[in-house]
């Protein structure tokens, strides 16, 4: 398979698939070709910049790389659908935030910071959303489930881990936490969740 | 209430709420406004944090340098109206307010002469948590600026005929399934018959099957045409135990016209043909 | 709006849109920029232009424009929906298993060792499958059908005989093994089944 052809059935696929594909999917696909992930990665790359000032461009997130519309035109492009896109309220980008800041927290952090009790239909549409899960649960009195973001959530968010966010001050708890604690508030940044 | 310190609001890009189609665009300099209007104004704080951040900006003053004693004031003022409409968040503020109640009468109290330096300011605490709630705030304006999936972009897919090329497949099965399944089907019988199985008789039962089927095709086949000589002596052998064999399960028949003519094999063709299937 | 422009708008609006899009749609979308309609016809024409030798392809359909996958791509992107085979039973698995080693052998045989019946389905798709067939019939009572392995079935598992199944662990008969027998294995190697 010579590399015009390689290119047309990753471009192809990748407008095809129903979710973003990892480069390990398209090596699966591509299975019978024998391509190495060296020459995928190549030509995503190059399928990149191919598309760098059409309309639709090819991005990397969390699960993967897909093609979607180009950012500037979502005013526009707002006519195509029916439906108005959600605004989030500020009590839920605050939930949000603090889990995927300072992940994995628990709901009693999340209400120690905010000052407010954690409403439980914001914990539910987060859920729904399939943005924050479950991870573990806190080894203290009461076992307090912690809360984690998923790669739905950085799919959403456009970005493929939680180290392209931009940054905010660190919390002060994680500066005098014990080690390992504050092993885990690194890790949190890095770490891709699943 | 109409001692609240005349400062000047924070511009807010966006507005904080609708009164009657007009955007509030600022918070309340003079505090005594229509109810259904503050009640909106008073729900765009997301929790008692965000109105003492608020607070604490409109005083212009850094957080560590948080100015208690007309932060508190103020902020009582704020929930006293709360109560009044009644307000389903009133819970959470009153727990802040008796926080900073706390704090300012602990910093009123004459210190005991003999306190070190090293006394906590008893406004640490609330500090470092509405630091941090600062740094979270931050995170949620990131979030929100953040190109999200539905506002700022949609995910594209093209047309595809590849659906079409699909294929069932079925089911896949490994030699070693095969001996599994086989190992547990006799373990179960429990066989005294273990000399049926071992592969020497298995070739003989191959060439049963293969006779089989010849007769299937033709009704009658010459004996010797059973034998294929390219396959050698023992070639030999495994057909000849395979007729035999066949013989002695009633399967097929040998038959000769005459003494010392060819010998054919054929189906047994008996009267059980006539016998029905329920017998 | 500039060409450059427009043609993103269209490009990203013919990629997001659900269905094909007219011509008259995309001049309503594009109501606020008021762009002829012969100008989003020539906008198409350069874009079908760029797609030429992609791995999608802008299609003018009954309803409309709308970007396609090449249709050549359609054997390899079909890996991307392809389902795991599924599994068989057990007793299907068994019942192979016994005609494969002790054949010819009727269905009885079977339900007599397995102490089970035989299911009229299980024998139907060892049939459909080519790996099973009827070699004759049993001059008992009733006279059952004798079934063999075929050829198709010695192909899948990658053997040239019966002979070169594994053998069945632990027999202690197979000791008692004469001569001739284990003379007549070595041949069996060159013996197919028909």
């Amino acid at each position: 398979m010579h590399d015009q052809q390689l290119k047309q059935v990753i471009e192809a696929a990748l407008f095809a698939a129903d979710e973003p594909l990892s480069v390990d999917q398209l090596k699966e696909l591509l299975a019978a070709q024998q391509v190495s992930k060296a020459k995928i990665q190549t030509t995503l790359s190059a399928l990149q910049q191919d598309y760098q000032n059409r309309g639709v461009q090819l991005q990397q997130v969390a699960s993967g790389y897909r093609f979607q519309t180009r950012t500037e035109l979502g005013s526009i492009l707002a006519g195509l659908w029916q439906e108005k896109p959600p605004k989030y309220s500020q009590a839920l980008l605050e939930t949000l935030a603090l889990i995927a800041y300072r992940q994995p927290i628990t709901r009693g952090d999340i209400e120690e910071i905010r000052g407010v009790s954690v409403s439980s239909q914001i914990m539910k549409t987060l859920q729904e959303r399939g943005w924050v899960k479950v991870v573990g649960q806190r080894e203290v009195p009461g076992r307090p489930q912690l809360y984690a973001t998923t790669a739905e959530f950085l799919d959403y968010f456009n970005v493929k881990d939680l180290a392209e966010l931009p940054p905010i001050p660190s919390s002060e708890n994680a500066q005098q936490a014990t080690a390992t604690e504050s092993t885990t508030a690194e890790t949190a940044t890095d770490q891709r969740v699943h | 209430m109409s001692e609240t310190p005349e400062l000047t609001p924070e511009q807010h890009a966006l507005p904080l709420g609708f009164v009657r189609g007009e955007p509030v665009l600022e918070r309340p300099e003079d505090l005594y406004i229509p109810p259904d209007a503050l009640e909106l104004i008073l729900e765009a704080f997301s929790g008692p944090m965000d109105l003492l951040l608020y607070l604490i900006r409109r005083h212009k003053v850094e957080i560590v340098d948080l100015p208690i004693l007309p932060i508190t004031q103020q902020y009582m003022t704020y929930v006293d109206m709360m109560k009044e409409l009644k307000l389903e968040l009133a819970a959470d503020y009153l727990v802040m307010a008796a926080m900073l109640t706390e704090i300012k009468s602990r910093l009123l109290l004459p210190k005991p002469p003999q306190v070190e330096d090293e006394e906590i300011d008893p406004r640490a605490e609330l500090v470092r948590r509405l630091r941090e709630y600062e740094a979270i705030r931050e995170g949620a304006g990131h979030l929100e600026a953040q190109p999200q999936q539905e506002r700022d972009f949609c995910v594209v897919q093209a047309n595809s005929d590849a659906r079409e090329y699909v294929k069932q497949l079925p089911p896949e099965v490994s030699l070693e399934d095969l001996v599994l399944a086989f190992g547990k089907v006799m373990q179960q019988a429990q066989l005294q018959e273990h000399h049926h199985i071992h592969r020497e008789r298995l070739s003989t039962r191959a060439r049963m099957s293969a006779i089989l089927d010849l007769l299937t095709q033709q009704s009658r086949v010459r004996f010797s045409d059973v034998f294929d000589t390219s396959e050698g002596k023992a070639g030999v052998v495994v057909s000849f135990l395979a007729i035999l064999e066949l013989s002695k399960e009633a399967l097929i028949e040998i038959t000769q016209v005459d003494a010392f003519s060819e010998l054919h094999i054929s189906k047994r063709q008996d009267q059980q043909n006539m016998v029905t299937e329920h017998a």
